[in-house]
């Protein structure tokens, strides 16, 4: 048997109050990452998978619920007490955001922020920590470390901000990454800059990664499995390269299918519809409505996963239908 | 460059500068003398990253900038007033494209009627081709903005564009807040409307993969400067300068691998 | 000034929000009543609020006068249903002057930006930094006193709170796409700005008139109090106040405390309204 | 023209720019002042000489006090007079006004820093404890709404009414001789002087501890283990501090105008009440010295506040 994974989440339901009621946000969510492996979270908007990261980071909103079980290392992080709680987020986990001028204080310099982490959770001293960011500013490619200590955010580039936001991620040295869309809003040659230094730091770390995405194909060539989100559950989970060679769910075909390519134009095979929330979803398939494989069943009763050639997929026809997902695309 | 005399433009744009006088930072040169030009019925791109002024290219040609110097020509067949009719312009936010206080059916009949249709029946009728034209129907005139998904809202708003029959038609990351299955559906509309009617697009956006969709030509800036011009499958698949070079290698597809920047 | 009362009151109103639907109902339902007695008040008072009677005077509540009388034996109740037209009329007009001054200043300024927005800004700026009391109190003195003196100058006061909070917002719709693309479809400045950016920025100038109105209730009655606005013996609830203080050394607390507490309940009811509405008016995004 | 466009250029510009406009705030407002009450109807030579004064001696007057120059010229000569600390003579008591002024002076700074203090002390602290903590937020949100409602001369009223007539803890009016009795004496004053302002600025406070508390970087420290403490003397309330002086620096700027009416009601002997006596019978000079006071007080406290801003948020500091 292969040794337990690092980091598990096991039927996960996140729900918001709403109005009286309450809405679902994540429903049903089971995933794992062993050590030194990368996984990449995909899904398009409020399919669920920044609320998944924020559940296991428990930095869920004020009025949002989470419920089924989120194991570190064998710990239930949801059960968490204060001082273990504090001890999970300052050593064992960290989080990259995805806009990092909203999340790193505008009137504190950048030297403050990177060392806060490592000093008030007393982990290092000033003067170590500076010392140590310092050396991880230079991996990452930041030059003039010293002075950029004293720099204040606005006064770095976004590109340049996120580096420093990777840099305060590895500080504390911590076993696994939560990457919530760190590169979506930089320009395409900086997000291949700081993607790739991003992994050169948690390769030669063995670090583990949860990289968030709504880019199908930029997760699929940075990670080493994948799990595709939609309307707040996985859809699918398997290899990345397996994945984005040959998709098993109607869903992940037709987002490969919709990416318009750089290398040749065909006409592009739209998704007809749009995304839904979970609590959008009917009591059926949340897809069928978009799926053009979509029969009775589908409509009426919600799939279980199912094990088909080595991947897990959501789907009541997914044996049925598998050879003729890629046909379609032609 | 000469441009041979039976080429039938529809857009020649000379010699573009714009230089922004800021209060605290200085001038800042947005655009250093830049040209191209758009035969009738085709697309042309505007490729670059931020800061390149592909941005500021597109509103100076619809008329919304002024430029510091240069020249734009728009030959729209029709006599041009103070502001250019034959030019219009789909924004990126949808969430800003519409008047959040307007319904969509009574948006369309404004436009139409400060452009000459007096007659309600005609204009009633031009509304319906118009939502038609766009995969929306009647149904969605008597509709807010509010209640518009973020896709149907960009089609309500290329609608309105198309209500003056402009001869040009000037996308400004139109497409990019979509989300990817949506922005699929969007980028189909633009290439059938573009089959149907002899419509021309100055399509500005950031994202290769859409641009080589739908454009015949494209020209690449960075910083202000024009660094390479051409036939769209040319540029992207067989660059000449390093930086688009590297551009079309930034783009995560099957098999690749970021890669760090040459310090 | 770099940080703004608009600003401060836009954080202050989101407070008040946070109070809910009972809230915007009980607040329309005061400011509603209160309204309506301005109007009808001197038609419903039980007795002619001018009229002296010596001999019923400093009488506490009871049944022939439920507030009692003052020093000259004029009915208390009556004088504040009469008074509260007056006291309405000021903030109504000040009102009236400033929205309207100051939406247009607001979006004349955000329609054109760059040069003229920063004029109009700074002269907002010298117009917050005068204190409010003091120009209402000397224009009392130019003018002389009266209703129109303090209503005119805290008409000006007011503008600036005004244009700030409408200006944020219009400059904002300015740059939207839809007003971009109305120019481009070759309709008027003038059309974009009347048809598309008020309706726009008509909550935003509804909800922070509302909220100003209560404001300028208790500025109008703090000047007749002091003496420079509406002068005894004619029934106002500052004069009100001003009146029932040398009573007050008496232990006779029925008028200045029944005029105060109509102001206060007054101001309490539009800010509340004002809040209600302005979180309902931005709500939409 | 070359430009210094580093950060400490561009804060060096701002503070002299900041500095400049309220100089030019000030002289702007001298001069509609002077302006306007020069405009202003009545004669100030019938209130110093009386009414059955000669023809010749008004005329005499007239030309002392220069009334027959032209505006500008006599703003000129008051504006240099005044630079001096000359500001002429009181038309009704015959003193100069700076003696006038001086004493009363004291007592007003004296009631503006009671009142400031309870404005600071008690609204800052009340906002904290709304912004945090989610029960206190109902109570303060309540005492605040009210507390801003209540217009001064209201409260006074309130507070005469109980402290002063039912319990006769504190004296109903005057401003007393000796530190401790006039404080003892100003302490309702005071009170009544503080209540708007401290709601303006507990409201105020509240609701940016309450906003800054959700900010994103708030949510990076709590993600990385940064114990509550830390968070909140860190990002919260260093970031609210911004806001929060901002208001309390306006309210004290507010309190300075205030005195005109609280000091009325209380019948302090400050210089508030100095001006509403002297708008009443008339006296000029009074008025627009008073009035440059208030304004000047006004405005070098806005303008410490602008200055605080770009000392406390970098970004200010920067070219932007």
């Amino acid at each position: 048997m292969t040794p337990a994974p690092l980091f598990r989440i096991q039927d996960l339901h996140v729900r918001l109050r709403h109005r009286g009621g309450e809405r679902t946000l994540v429903r049903e969510v089971s995933l794992s990452v062993r050590s030194g492996q990368s996984v990449g979270l995909v899904g398009e908007s409020g399919s669920g998978k920044s609320v998944s990261i924020k559940a296991a980071m428990r930095l869920l909103p004020r009025g949002t619920r989470a419920e089924g079980r989120i194991a570190f290392d064998g710990g239930d992080v949801l059960t968490l007490g204060r001082r273990e709680l504090a001890r999970y987020r300052s050593r064992e986990v960290a989080l990259i955001h995805q806009d990092p001028r909203a999340h790193i204080n505008p009137t504190r310099t950048v030297g403050a922020f990177l060392t806060e982490g490592v000093v008030h959770t007393g982990q290092m001293n000033r003067a170590e920590a500076t010392e140590r960011a310092c050396a991880l500013m230079a991996d990452v490619g930041i030059t003039d470390a010293a002075r950029r200590l004293h720099q204040y955010p606005h006064q770095l580039s976004g590109g340049l901000l996120q580096r420093v936001m990777i840099v305060a991620a590895l500080l504390p040295s911590p076993r696994l990454i939560f990457a919530d869309e760190p590169t979506t809003a930089l320009d395409v040659t900086v997000q291949s800059d700081v993607m790739a230094i991003l992994l050169e730091q948690i390769r030669e770390r063995q670090v583990s990664m949860l990289f968030v995405t709504h880019d199908l194909d930029l997760a699929a060539a940075v990670t080493d499995r994948l799990a595709v989100m939609y309307a707040g559950s996985i859809v699918e989970t398997g290899p990345s390269a397996e994945i984005s060679a040959r998709p098993l769910h109607p869903y992940t075909a037709g987002l490969l299918q919709c990416r318009p390519s750089t290398a040749e134009v065909k006409r592009l095979t739209a998704i007809p519809g749009r995304p839904v929330a979970a609590h959008e979803a009917g009591t059926g398939c949340s897809f069928a409505p978009r799926c053009p494989f979509a029969v009775e069943r589908c409509r009426a009763e919600r799939p279980h996963d199912r094990s088909i050639e080595g991947r897990t997929v959501a789907c009541h026809r997914v044996e049925e239908i598998a050879d003729r997902l890629e046909e379609r695309a032609s | 460059m000469t441009i041979p005399a039976h080429r039938d433009l529809v857009l020649d744009v000379r010699g573009l500068r714009k230089t922004f006088h800021s209060r605290n930072g200085g001038p800042r040169e947005a655009l250093r003398g830049i040209g191209f030009s758009i035969e009738r019925g085709s697309c042309l791109a505007v490729v670059g990253e931020s800061g390149s002024g592909k941005t500021t290219a597109a509103r100076i040609v619809a008329g919304l900038e002024s430029a510091t110097s240069g020249t734009v020509v728009v030959t729209d067949g029709r006599a041009g007033g103070k502001t250019r009719h034959g030019v219009q312009m789909v924004f990126q936010d949808p969430y800003g494209s519409l008047d959040p206080r307007q319904a969509v059916g009574a948006g369309l009949h404004e436009l139409l009627k400060i452009h000459g249709m007096r007659r309600r029946a005609d204009r009633r009728t031009r509304v319906s081709e118009l939502l038609e034209s766009v995969g929306l129907d009647d149904r969605h005139a008597g509709r807010y903005p509010a209640s518009l998904s973020g896709g149907q809202r960009q089609r309500v708003a290329i609608a309105r564009a198309l209500a003056l029959n402009p001869a040009l038609l000037i996308l400004d990351e139109a497409v990019s807040a979509l989300d990817v299955s949506v922005q699929a559906q969007v980028l189909n509309l633009l290439a059938d409307i573009r089959e149907r009617t002899r419509i021309s697009y100055l399509f500005v956006s950031h994202d290769l993969g859409v641009v080589r969709q739908v454009s015949d030509t494209c020209i690449v800036l960075r910083n202000g400067r024009l660094i390479e011009s051409g036939p769209t499958a040319d540029v992207l698949d067989a660059p000449r300068q390093g930086y688009t070079r590297a551009l079309v290698d930034a783009v995560p597809r099957p098999g690749w691998r970021p890669r760090r920047r040459p310090a | 000034m770099a940080v703004t009362l608009g600003t401060a009151g836009e954080l202050t109103r989101r407070r008040f929000a946070s109070l809910g639907r009972p809230a915007l109902i009980a607040s329309t339902l005061v400011a509603g009543g209160l309204t309506l007695i301005a109007v009808i008040g001197p038609w419903i008072a039980p007795y002619d609020p001018d009229a002296t009677d010596v001999l019923a005077a400093h009488q506490g509540p009871g049944a022939r006068h439920l507030l009692g009388t003052d020093s000259l034996g004029r009915d208390i109740l009556s004088r504040a249903l009469a008074g509260a037209r007056l006291s309405f009329a000021g903030p109504a007009v000040i009102m009236l002057i400033s929205t309207i001054l100051g939406t247009a200043l607001a979006i004349f300024s955000a329609w054109h930006g760059g040069r003229v927005d920063r004029m109009v800004n700074r002269l907002l700026n010298v117009m917050f930094s005068v204190p409010g009391v003091l120009v209402a109190v000397l224009s009392s003195a130019v003018f002389g006193s009266g209703f129109w003196a303090p209503v005119l100058a805290l008409g000006v006061v007011y503008l600036p709170y005004m244009a700030r909070v409408v200006r944020s917002v219009a400059v904002r719709e300015r740059h939207r796409g839809y007003v971009e693309s109305l120019q481009l479809a070759g309709m008027s400045s003038w059309r974009i700005c009347l048809r598309h950016l008020v309706p726009n920025v008509l909550p935003i100038v509804t909800a922070q008139g509302t909220y100003g109105f209560g404001s300028a209730l208790a500025d109008f009655a703090a000047v007749s109090f002091l003496g420079l606005g509406i002068q005894p013996p004619a029934a106002e609830w500052g004069v009100m106040v001003s009146e029932g203080r040398s009573e007050l050394l008496d232990g006779a607390l029925q008028q200045s405390l029944s005029a105060g507490t109509l102001i206060v309940v007054t101001v309490v009811a539009f800010n509340v309204l004002g809040a209600q509405l302005s979180s309902r008016s931005g709500g939409r995004r | 023209m070359k430009r210094d466009h580093t950060p400490r250029g561009a804060a060096a510009r701002k503070i002299a720019a900041t500095v400049a406009g309220a100089g030019a705030t000030v002289l702007t407002a001298s001069f509609v002042i002077f302006a306007g009450l020069a405009a202003a109807p009545g004669d100030p030579v019938s209130q110093l000489l009386g009414a059955k004064a000669t023809d010749e001696a008004r005329a005499n007057m007239r030309r002392r006090l220069g009334l027959d120059d032209p505006l500008l010229e006599r703003y000129r000569h008051w504006l240099t007079e005044a630079l001096h600390g000359d500001f002429g003579i009181s038309l009704t008591s015959r003193q100069e006004v700076t003696d006038l002024v001086g004493p009363r002076l004291a007592t007003t700074f004296l009631l503006v820093g009671m009142a400031a203090l309870l404005v600071v002390v008690v609204g800052i602290g009340l906002g904290v404890v709304g912004g945090l903590s989610r029960r206190g937020r109902a109570v303060v949100s309540a005492l605040v709404g009210l507390g801003i409602a209540v217009p001064g001369f209201v409260a006074a009223n309130a507070l005469i009414g109980v402290f002063a007539v039912d319990l006769g803890w504190f004296p109903t009016y005057g401003s007393g001789h000796g530190l401790l009795d006039r404080v003892w004496h100003l302490t309702l004053p005071a009170v009544a002087l503080s209540i708007g302002y401290g709601a303006y600025v507990s409201q105020l406070t509240a609701a940016a501890v309450a906003e800054e508390s959700e900010k994103e970087y708030v949510m990076t420290a709590r993600g990385r283990g940064v114990p509550a403490g830390v968070v909140l003397r860190h990002h919260t309330l260093r970031n609210a501090a911004v806001p929060v002086l901002t208001a309390s620096g306006l309210a004290v700027a507010g309190l300075v105008a205030g005195t005109v009416v609280v000091e009325q009601m209380f019948a302090v002997d400050g210089v508030g009440a100095l001006l509403i006596r002297s708008i009443s019978s008339k006296d000029h000079p009074v008025v627009t010295a008073v009035s440059l006071i208030i304004v000047v007080a006004f405005v070098v406290v806005t303008t410490l506040i602008d200055l605080l801003q770009v000392a406390l948020d970098p970004r200010e500091r920067a070219t932007s």
